[in-house]
């Protein structure tokens, strides 16, 4: 185990320091000046200058990357340029926990569809039930997440009236008004995930369903619905697990995009104000969070697979 | 042997090929090492086949590869006639080993699935030049599709998804013969065959060294395939030599115990004496070898001495010479 | 030997959908098998001998893109007419099936015990601890030392040989009556293949058990098996008692057949006697007999009409062959016999 | 799967009976795609019409050929190509064509705001708030989208994909810093990046297709890498190596060609993965702005109660972008199918 975990830690360490790199430089390769872009136009140059010096541009770039990237260690991103010009991370760590909240409910309804969607699928191989799941997952596909959400809206909230639009209650206060808050864009996130996860996993057992183990197992006079559980399931998982790291990235974009249609105040929108109002601390610390999240999630995944497949089991120890 | 040693080699008759205490070892992280091979030495005159003979394992193919230094060996020396191959550099060494040439098991593997029958074979001429016009050059190419069974008209333009295994191995053939190469190391070259296309490619096999003056290296785990085609057999057990025997003489003269219980092995054979007592046991890891004779645990006459020293090849009759402290030899 | 008739096969032929066109990997194979009885199906690959060791398994099925057509009866019972119920019911407990690569037939996230145990609760009834001692026998049986420890071991962590060897005690786990061994030695090492060969003619022997060998390796098949069909291109083209095949074949393919394997005996550099040309792309057999365009003593009416299976024995037992010019029989022909005879024992 | 599968098998179908079915459901169709444009529905009710009247004339009109001439066609890749081949063609012909005004306010004072799709009218899909002709800026807003993703996917493919052969055929250093460096670019993921990247950039058509090349290239680089050490370990390689070809012209000569289609096949893929972010993008207002229409500004449009009223404004952008990216899925996928099986799992 050691070995193989060290390296992966160093790797993941060298990821993190290029992203926050990369994160920090962007503001310098600007080809703007932010002061400008704070102030707005028609000041004179003394107080351009003032400004930066007072945003901390003045200065060798690397030096102040290391600052910056200190005081990030120690939890400290700075302050945000909009009034009231809060605490970046009292700000991040507000709007986390919505977003948390939506990606993983999305990822779970997705999971808890597309298993039993794709081992129906798998089972009927070419059939008319498994075309009919093959194609609408396929649409599902083509469909855009924003425009999803609009329709979604558009047919549930704002037609129908079943649920709320942009209105979000705090899981502390209310969990049951939480969750019926949460359902809509959580679907709207769960919609284009569980078409993938349906198809992959599909995939993934017709392969595993040709197999001669499991032919074998057949041979031995299983039941189906056993063989399908017992014996096809866990090797099949296999590219869904890897999918899940890749999903997330895009999972997170969801969020972004339906905290955006919802108005709900998780790390989407924060991101798409500060943005919007060229808070570039805000933007640098919102970034950076996401990144890290991202790369530690992922190299736990990377990690899982141990567990799947007891051949690799081994080699990892 | 099995164990290592030179006394089988033939320097005084001016070898094509000699290969001198060849070691191959692949590390696999935490300090260990596949031991692939482990002391090998071998020679090969103008116009001998020398069949290597073994199971899967036991580091024939990678020393057929490390010959071709693809990749160079770990250690010893590998001369091709009077050229040194060992620590050339890379344009001498290009050059160098394609004097050698190789057939390998998988003939669909080894032709690049995107280029025509033309192109690859060809492709020797394309690297190394080719003195000649285009239709002398193009003659040749004809000519060598012929010389290996093939229609030139017919699989000109082919690509080889569109020929059978058979077809693809003659083109393999064809495309070794194009650099116009003094040894033929084939690796497996008909395992993956068809049993009835099995007997053309070794009978195409035997013509074609005849026709070019090939010397041959032939690697296979199947006796009766390693006695038809070979001069010489050469029997490697776990990356070290156990016997080597004129091949004409492997099924009455067998003096090892691990040749004894291939010919064992051969379905039908009827009951050799050693047939069945050694069989329970697993081929030991190549990470950590046996000490001593590496055949030990597997052996049915091993005693302690076996644990303790290793075997050197000795001859036990003119021109078969055995690593072995209790070789089988009836007189 | 009983008289009890375990398997027989009527007229099976089975077709394939694929991109180029309807294959019939099986076409037209009959057979039976007693009790206790064993029969080698000998043929290379795209011969149809897989295909028809699944279809009389019943493992290939009319699908989507299957089509199977014939009858197949086991123990007295038609495996396609049955319903997939009574067929799993059949599996395991009635016929089994042991697989060419050992890497591949034994699933590699679960241990090995497992695999044998869950047959065992599920025919048997067993409880747990009862499965599990009844497996560490089935182990020992097959010879696998130190079975009780094997069994909470993963596939990966045995060699090949001893993989083969647990994927035979999972097929004889419910004691079937019949066993259908599907090239059981071709991924293994050369020495090892004797012993697994070895393995199951004891253990079909011991148990009664008519077994079905299906191999491409001629080698394989003669010394332990009762009878020996040949098959080509999807079809029989020759059957007998194990050594009238070796000693004296009839049908041209069966000789090239054996001539083409080098032999132990000869003298090095001996120019094998090969068949010419490669076996034909199923999605478009040669009409007539499918084997006349390689055929050395081919006539044009080999080309045209197809040949019948047709019984052609002088002897007491059953010999067949699907060939218009069959060779003639080596004791009949007398000293003429061509050096066949001489190779028939080398094999044999 | 709605695409044919290719064997008629285990239909029990005789060609007539077939043939009678597929002209049934060609009927069909065509009679829910003139309902589906013109009959006094909601628009919402008309787009789903539309669609079903699509997939059920897809179907009849493979079963006809099917029946006709044995085979099965794959009449909805057909369609997806002729969508995508229209689609160009006249996005590139745009200039040319009689459109009603796109992008001018003031040229558009006289026309209806909001007048609803009528397929003889004189704006057969309506107008928006400013009167400005929704097939006029749908068909503009496909330039841009196009122009867009295609040269974000060309500079990315080039880039990404000679950066993954060498790092996977040179393997060791080279290729542990182009890993860590392809992680890095994927550890933010892609629409925050663009976002980021739009907080420091100029919504402009090119910058908005130099971050979204900047997506592109590490995907690429792995796609690249990874096929290159697959096919680098076939024998033919080794047997290059044997003739003694340099490590370039293994490269080029052996590795590229094999390379190449699967990278084709994920470009295709690609291009709808770009014209999803490039709409997001200036759906969330950072892509190109409006009044200058792509899909994306065109569906914002709708926000803020106007699409319950006047659902075309969110339809006809969305029906363009639905089939565009619904087409370059379809041709992806087929291309992985055929070149690239591995990652046609994903």
């Amino acid at each position: 185990m050691s070995r193989r975990l060290v390296l992966r830690l160093g790797e993941l360490v060298a990821v993190l320091l290029l992203v926050s790199f990369g994160v920090f430089m962007m503001v310098s390769l600007m080809p703007g000046d932010p002061a400008v872009a704070v102030l707005g136009e028609g000041h004179t140059a003394e107080e351009y200058a003032a400004k930066r010096t007072e945003l901390g541009l003045d200065g060798n770039v690397f030096a102040r990357y290391v600052e910056w990237l200190g005081n990030a260690l120690t939890g400290d991103l700075g302050r945000s340029l909009v009034p009231p010009e809060n605490d970046v991370v009292g700000r991040v760590l507000a709007a986390l926990p919505v977003s948390v909240e939506l990606a993983t409910m999305g990822l779970l309804m997705a999971l808890l569809l597309a298993i039993p969607l794709a081992m129906w699928s798998a089972s009927h191989e070419g059939g008319l039930v498994d075309r009919a799941i093959g194609a609408s997952m396929f649409a599902i596909l083509s469909v855009p997440s924003f425009l999803g959400g609009l329709l979604l809206i558009a047919i549930f909230a704002n037609g129908l009236g079943w649920f709320p639009r942009a209105q979000w209650v705090r899981f502390g206060d209310s969990p049951l008004d939480n969750l019926y808050h949460a359902f809509l864009p959580a679907l709207t996130i769960a919609l284009m995930e569980l078409a993938l996860f349906t198809r992959v996993l599909r995939n993934d057992l017709l392969v595993t369903l040709h197999e001669d183990y499991i032919l074998a197992a057949r041979a031995k006079g299983m039941p189906p619905l056993r063989i399908l559980l017992r014996d096809a399931l866990r090797p099949s998982s296999f590219s869904l697990v890897t999918l899940l790291g890749i999903s997330l990235g895009r999972l997170i974009g969801s969020t972004v995009i339906v905290e955006y249609l919802f108005a709900l105040p998780g790390m989407g929108s924060l991101v798409i104000k500060s943005a919007n109002q060229g808070d570039f601390p805000m933007v640098q610390g919102a970034v950076l969070l996401i990144a890290a999240i991202y790369v530690v999630i992922n190299a736990g995944i990377d990690l899982s697979y141990g567990y799947l497949d007891p051949r690799t089991r081994r080699a990892h120890a | 042997m099995a164990g290592s040693g030179t006394a089988h080699l033939r320097p005084e008759q001016a070898p094509v090929l000699t290969v001198d205490d060849m070691v191959v070892e692949f590390p696999v992280g935490r300090g260990q090492k596949v031991h692939a091979v482990s002391g090998l030495s071998l020679d090969l005159l103008a116009g001998e086949t020398l069949g290597i003979l073994g199971e899967s394992g036991c580091g024939k193919s990678t020393a057929g590869r490390a010959v071709m230094q693809l990749p160079s060996p770990t250690s010893g020396r590998v001369r091709l006639g009077e050229r040194e191959l060992t620590g050339l550099t890379s344009r001498p060494l290009r050059k160098a080993r394609s004097r050698m040439q190789m057939i390998m098991q998988d003939p669909t593997s080894s032709l690049n699935p995107r280029r025509k029958v033309k192109d690859l074979v060809t492709e020797g001429l394309a690297i190394w030049g080719f003195e000649g016009t285009k239709q002398e050059k193009e003659e040749l190419v004809r000519e060598t599709l012929s010389a290996v069974g093939l229609d030139p008209d017919v699989v000109w333009d082919r690509r080889p998804h569109e020929l059978s295994g058979g077809q693809c191995q003659r083109v393999c053939i064809a495309r070794a013969l194009m650099m116009n190469p003094e040894v033929l190391i084939c690796d497996e070259p008909v395992s993956a065959l068809d049993v009835s296309v099995q007997a053309q490619i070794l009978n195409l096999l035997e013509r074609t060294k005849e026709r070019y003056d090939l010397s041959m290296v032939f690697i296979a785990h199947d006796v009766s395939v390693v006695k038809n085609i070979s001069d010489r057999v050469m029997v490697l057990y776990l990356g070290k030599t156990c016997e080597v025997i004129p091949s004409g003489r492997i099924d009455s003269d067998a003096a090892h115990p691990y040749t004894q219980m291939l010919l064992a092995s051969i379905p039908g054979a009827g009951d050799r004496e050693l047939s069945d007592s050694a069989a329970a046991v697993e081929l030991p890891s190549p990470l950590d070898p046996p000490s001593g004779c590496r055949f030990r645990t597997r052996c049915p006459l091993a005693t302690e001495r076996c644990a303790a020293e290793e075997p050197e090849l000795r001859e036990v009759r003119p021109g078969q010479y055995v690593a072995c402290h209790h070789p089988i030899i009836e007189e | 030997m009983s008289d009890q008739t375990v398997l027989e096969v009527e007229d099976v032929r089975t077709e394939f959908q694929t991109a180029r066109g309807v294959v019939r990997a099986v076409d037209g194979v009959s057979l039976s098998l007693r009790a206790g009885e064993t029969l080698g199906i000998v043929g290379e690959s795209g011969s149809g001998k897989s295909v028809l060791g699944r279809t009389i398994m019943g493992l290939i099925t009319t699908g989507h893109t299957t089509q199977v057509h014939g009858s197949v009866r086991i123990a007295g019972q038609d495996v396609h007419a049955s319903s997939p119920k009574e067929r799993r019911r059949l599996w395991g407990s009635e016929v089994a099936m042991v697989f060419q690569d050992p890497m591949t037939s034994l699933n590699p996230v679960k241990r090995v015990g497992t695999h044998i145990t869950e047959a065992l609760r599920l025919h048997l009834g067993l409880d747990k601890k009862a499965a599990a001692e009844r497996a560490i026998d089935l182990l020992r049986q097959v010879g696998i030392p130190e079975p009780a420890r094997r069994m909470s071991q993963f596939p990966h962590e045995l060699s090949g040989g001893m993989r083969q060897r647990v994927v035979i005690a999972m097929a004889l786990c419910c004691d079937p009556k019949l066993l259908i061994a599907d090239e059981p030695t071709t991924a293994l090492d050369v020495t090892v293949q004797k012993q697994i060969l070895d393995l199951l003619t004891s253990l079909a022997e011991s148990r009664q058990m008519a077994t079905i060998l299906i191999s491409h390796d001629l080698g394989a098949v003669a010394g332990r098996t009762d009878r020996v069909q040949v098959m080509y291109a999807g079809r029989v083209v020759e059957r007998s008692a194990t050594g009238e095949v070796f000693e004296g074949p009839r049908h041209p393919y069966t000789e090239g057949l054996l001539a083409s394997i080098p032999r132990l005996s000869d003298p090095p550099h001996t120019t094998l006697r090969a068949i010419v040309g490669s076996p034909p792309n199923m999605a478009n057999p040669p009409d007539g007999c499918r084997f006349a365009p390689r055929c050395p003593y081919v006539q044009d009416r080999c080309r045209t009409e197809q040949p019948e299976l047709l019984e052609i024995g002088v002897r007491r037992t059953s010999h067949v062959a699907a060939c218009h010019y069959p060779l003639p029989d080596v004791d009949t022909a007398g000293d003429a016999a061509p050096p066949r005879a001489a190779l028939a024992e080398e094999i044999s | 799967m709605l695409m044919p599968r290719k064997n008629p098998v285990g239909s029990k179908l005789s060609a007539p009976r077939l043939g009678g079915v597929g002209a049934g459901l060609v009927v069909a169709g065509i009679v829910l795609l003139v309902v589906g444009w013109s009959a006094p529905l909601l628009l919402f009710l008309k787009a789903v019409v539309f669609l079903v009247g699509v997939i059920v004339l897809a179907q009849g009109l493979s079963r006809v050929v099917w029946a006709a001439r044995g085979t099965r066609p794959d009449i909805l890749l057909w369609l997806c190509c002729g969508w995508l081949v229209l689609l160009t063609v006249v996005a590139l012909l745009a200039p040319l064509l009689p459109l009603g005004e796109h992008v001018d306010v003031v040229k558009a004072l006289d026309a209806p705001i909001y007048q609803t799709p009528e397929l003889l009218s004189e704006y057969p899909l309506g107008t928006n708030n400013y009167g400005l002709d929704m097939l006029a800026r749908s068909i503009y807003g496909a330039r841009t989208s196009l122009v867009i993703a295609l040269s974000a996917v060309a500079v990315g493919t080039v880039v990404g994909g000679s950066i993954g052969v060498v790092a996977g055929f040179l393997r060791s250093g080279v290729d542990s810093v182009i890993g860590i460096l392809t992680n890095a670019l994927l550890a933010v993921p892609p629409l925050v990046l663009l976002i980021a990247l739009a907080t420091v950039l100029e919504p402009k058509l090119r910058n908005v297709a130099l971050a979204l090349a900047l997506l592109t290239i590490p995907s690429m680089i792995r796609l690249a890498r990874a096929n290159t050490i697959a096919f680098a370990q076939r024998e033919f390689v080794l047997a290059a190596r044997a003739m003694g070809a340099t490590r370039l012209r293994i490269m080029v000569r052996e590795l590229v060609p094999n390379v190449v289609l699967p990278i084709f096949s994920m470009m295709v893929v690609m291009i709808s993965v770009l014209i999803v972010a490039e709409a997001s993008l200036s759906f969330l207002g950072f892509g190109v702005q409006a009044p200058e229409p792509t899909w994306g500004n065109m569906i914002a449009e709708a926000e803020g109660g106007t699409m319950e009223e006047y659902p075309h404004i969110v339809l006809v952008p969305g029906v363009f972008l639905f089939l565009t990216v619904f087409s370059f899925n379809l041709l992806g996928e087929k291309a992985q199918k055929r070149w690239d099986p591995r990652s046609a799992k994903l």
